[in-house]
């Protein structure tokens, strides 16, 4: 889960990492208590907001009144601004970036350093990023610190202070089972202070049943995707027109990728899992339904699950509720014929290979 | 001969007495797998199929002599579950447990490593070495014992795949279940090794699939260790970027992970692609 | 160092680990707040205080007081009673032991539990004592808390309570770098909650820097030994008259042993280190006059450290300060003649083999 | 042949550039150590008798191809350096720093164990392989190249039976400093099974002290695996319970770690005592 800037900043609060005072700004009183300049930043969960006209700076009220509203309900990249954080500007003496992410190759997190602040990481050079990897069975040690922030070039003190913004981040990325902690950039003010300008913070999915401290934010998924999560099932939304349903993740996409040799393109992933019960089937006809495909293929290989369960769950779904659409089945595994004869009976097109399906599917798609 | 698991392997379930545990226990039994022990705390003195259930993996494996464990339990009790197998002296363990957090996944891991003990999975749907043992839940039916190794990171991909495969009499040596995780335990190249050593084995397919770099740093190894011809698929030719799609690991990040990649780098080690899973079995025909 | 029981219990309510409701006595104002019957418990830092009448039950006011004046300065073993812990007696159901200890061979923490509490462990039948060792490098896990505790026979709330009782005594064992952590009894109470009536800590004296908290309490040594420790000198008084200087803990334990051959007592162990410095040489013979050995066994082997440098250093000492008890010295090693003339010059007697120095020291001491 | 260490080892010293770093860089490359590199954080850059400082162990490993530590630092940055140096890939650590937090060397004698690293010490004077290398303190004039293994718990001890095996014309193939420590790395156990394979290697000294079970342990391991003649000295048979005597590990704690039945469970394994550190030379030598 993606958290928004104010909620990463409110993390890095927490652990005692620095972070501009601040809050959020919907009206004229929420400017109380700060003091100008201040930046206003458009709260979206994508970058490139700034060249959106999603941050401005303001020297006073009147400004920012009227820059706060230029700002809310603004579309970046397709995301509507309804947050809008107000922060006292920063004094920057330098700027650096600093990040933990993961490395899946070598299954450990992975620690990058850069005295190039301020920039999109990977705009800059290879060799003026820093890294070091951290053993998940001891975690993070002195010896990592001292060799990832000496290389930054930083004087005694900003060494002291960027090597104990360093600790207290690992210490986030792991306790808030983090994918990735990103501040860029992390400064030194002239005071001599290191702070964190930005927050890019985003939580394991799979591990938010531990951090119920963390409200859901699903901000970069559609309604129908919220819906789905819900639900517990996998769905995402594309650009196209053809909605799939199968059984298993790889083969779901497998069965994209099939659309597109035929012109066809992708509008729904929808991934059955292993399941074949006939409540989870509708659930998933129902949320297809609702992202208005002009085509749906369902594509089906039973292995442990039997297609013929699996189909009588689809029949009865379809002829209960009905569909407005075309259905174009693949099916494949254990009791294939008795499930196409049970598709056949529904009215749904049964198709002999994948190729045939997704031909006949992109076809049906493309008004051919 | 087969790789990582064989005949040999005495099997303990962790999660034994659940829907799930009890089913493929009676599947794995079928299969010929030697199934020897159930764990469910608590209900030590019961049995699921014959098989006697303990209440803890060192139980377990001091009654049974149990070398392979395979975990079954919810996502929140896994790091424990395999903790325990390792800690036990279990040297195979076989995670199919989905969801589970990705920094316990780390810690077992590299625990695995300290204990010199194989991991595959997690997410996965474990392996199957046809004629000789299936651990974990892929279908049996779809087997036949012959020459082909097999490794995916996608598990009814896989099905489809090795159905395939037997429907031109294509039979396997190993199919191995790598897991849809972002960090899983046995890799591309833990496999390739195997099945290069693996005098069995005479060409191997791999199932890739969006995310990580699992396949590029497959292909750079086949360049210069592997000499038995590679066949792959990679799923997720059309996944956009920043979506999670339906595997936790299937995921275009930050401009890594894309299908584009993994196969213009199989290209480079001359591995041969498939456009359609259902077309591996042909490319494997022509070789065999 | 060992704590005394109840700054063992200070750590356990830290932790959130039940203690009965008590506290220090010296006088009856101390008994305010506390419910009679009280137990009152010489704090002395060894077992079988019991016995020695260290432990006394009282109904009312009258009778504590005189029950504590008892009790201090009470000799138990050797260590006169200076502090009383007046706790709140409990009404005990079940009777546990737990503790978690230095396995050495399998250099991991070992738990042991035993539903035979209140017993001294040792007198507990092997297969009544539970077993679960820790990998350090993944702490403790709910299956060695499972595993162990469900041996004990308990009822399902009390299972759930000792359980947390153990993962809290072992992260207190680990984060203040115990030897040991034993509670013996750990009881049920018959609320059904569970309480230490004990305590037992030993914190590793070398982890000490970094527990400044806890007010260094050298209990268990004498006070030249208490002395010799801020110097930072190896030193252990025994039983004998011989004081054994020598450089090296294995080669003054072996010079120790030697002298038992021939019927002499090791007085004073004294372990020089790899040291030549001439201040250590003076302290370390200041403190071996303290202790007043009826004749000194300086043994030295040169291996880096020049025997002359050290023999300079001592004869320095001697000629300073004097000395008024023998001295017999045994010099092997890098520039051994040297040395030797050094030593013979200051009047000291130089034996040729470790054998006739021990011989000749035992002679000494015991008046031949 | 020698055991653990010899010629080929390449030493990185860490805490390269204090006074006792300074003192052994010298006396290990007048012993004909192979010393390549030192590290002291900042001091990149500088040398100490020719030998290159590095910031880090990782860029000490990448420049010189270094392979075996040797850690001089104070026990409260010891974990961390001995952390440092595996995770750049060292796989001979040979710590000689005293007073270490034991749960300190409890996690990185496991760490190195997870890197398949051998650990020598903590709070040990080194290890030597006469007329190859020496790495650590132990003073270089006191050697001899010959078949005799030591393995020893303390460090002046071993130094004075060395020496009065040299005096006897005894040589030795590798003298191990074990460690006074409670925990340490490389045990009793681990010397006996190099120095039973080890061809130059014709009988085995061991010299323990009270603390701990690690005689006995060898002791049971010797009766069953060992077939080479060992000898052995024990200290502390006069020390009394519940005092440190000196070293950290020299203590009797709750009835263990006797002299006594150090003593007796060597006697079981045919072991040959020496009555004084002296004598050892003499039964080595009616052996030879």
């Amino acid at each position: 889960m993606k958290l928004f800037e104010y909620r990463g900043k409110e993390l890095f609060d927490k652990y005692g990492i620095a972070v501009p005072n601040g809050k959020l700004a919907t009206g004229e009183k929420d400017f109380s208590n700060l003091n100008f300049p201040l930046v206003l930043k458009a709260q979206v969960p994508i970058g490139g907001r700034g060249k959106a006209g999603g941050i401005k700076t303001t020297k006073n009220l009147k400004d920012a009144k009227e820059k706060l509203s230029q700002i809310i309900g603004l579309d970046i990249r397709g995301y509507k601004v309804g947050k809008v954080l107000a922060e006292e500007m920063a004094n920057i003496k330098k700027e650096l970036y600093m990040s933990i992410s993961l490395d899946r190759s070598k299954r450990m997190p992975l620690i990058m350093a850069s005295a190039s602040g301020g920039m999109d990481i990977e705009s800059v050079p290879d060799d003026k990023i820093f890294k070091e990897w951290i053993n998940p069975l001891i975690g993070i040690q002195s010896f990592n610190i001292r060799s990832i922030v000496s290389r930054l070039g930083l004087e005694k003190e900003e060494t002291k202070q960027v090597s104990i913004v360093l600790s207290k981040i690992y210490k986030l990325f792991r306790e808030y089972d983090c994918e990735l902690v990103e501040i860029n950039p992390l400064i030194i003010n002239i005071e001599g202070e290191a702070m964190a300008l930005d927050s890019k913070v985003i939580i394991n999915d799979d591990a938010m049943f531990r951090h119920t401290d963390v409200e859901p934010e699903l901000t970069e998924l559609t309604p129908l995707e919220k819906d789905a999560k819900e639900k517990g099932i996998a769905f995402v939304q594309l650009g196209g027109n053809i909605g799939v349903i199968a059984n298993g993740a790889g083969l779901t996409m497998a069965t994209l990728d099939a659309l597109t040799h035929f012109k066809g393109e992708g509008g729904v992933f929808l991934d059955l899992g292993g399941t074949d019960d006939p409540e989870k089937v509708k659930q998933a006809f129902e949320l297809m339904k609702k992202a208005k495909p002009k085509v749906i293929f369902l594509n089906l290989f039973g292995g442990i699950t039997k297609c013929d369960t699996v189909a009588t769950g689809v029949k009865s779904v379809i002829t209960k509720e009905g569909i407005d659409c075309p259905v174009i089945t693949r099916i494949k595994g254990m009791n294939e014929d008795a499930a196409k004869e049970i598709l056949k009976d529904a009215g749904l097109i049964t198709a002999t290979t994948l190729q045939d399906a997704a031909k006949r599917s992109s076809d049906l798609a493309g008004g051919k | 001969m087969a790789i990582f698991v064989d005949e040999k392997n005495k099997v303990l379930v962790q999660g034994a007495t659940g829907h799930q545990g009890v089913f493929h226990i009676s599947e794995m039994l079928g299969f010929g797998t030697k199934v020897v022990a159930g764990v469910t705390p608590g209900k030590a003195g019961q049995d699921v199929k014959g098989v006697p259930i303990f209440n803890t993996v060192h139980d377990g494996v001091e009654e049974t002599g149990a070398d392979t464990s395979l975990i079954l339990v919810p996502a929140r009790f896994a790091k424990d579950a395999v903790f325990e197998a390792l800690d036990a002296g279990i040297k195979t363990v076989v995670t199919i447990t989905e969801n589970i957090p990705f920094h316990d996944t780390m810690e077992f891991v590299h625990y695995a490593k300290y204990n010199d003990a194989l991991l595959i999975g997690p997410n996965c749907p474990g392996i199957a070495s046809p004629g000789k043992t299936k651990i974990g839940i892929l279908p049996g039916s779809i087997f036949l014992e012959g020459n082909v190794g097999v490794a995916s990171r996608s598990g009814t991909l896989t099905y489809e795949i090795v159905n395939s495969l037997k429907e031109k009499d294509i039979g396997q040596s190993t199919c191995v279940g790598l897991g849809g995780d972002p960090i899983i335990g046995t890799t591309f190249i833990d496999s390739l090794i195997a099945f290069e050593e693996d005098k069995n084995t005479r060409a191997v397919v791999l199932v890739g699939e969006i995310g990580g770099t699992a396949e590029e740093d497959a292909a750079e190894y086949i360049k210069e260790n592997i000499s038995k011809p590679v066949f792959a698929f990679i799923a997720g030719r059309t996944a956009p970027p920043g979506k999670r799609m339906g595997h936790a690991g299937a995921i275009i990040a930050r401009g890594k992970g894309t299908a584009k990649s993994k196969i213009e780098s199989f290209k480079k080690a001359d591995v041969k692609l498939a456009k359609f899973p259902t077309d591996i079995a042909d490319l494997v025909e022509e070789f065999v």
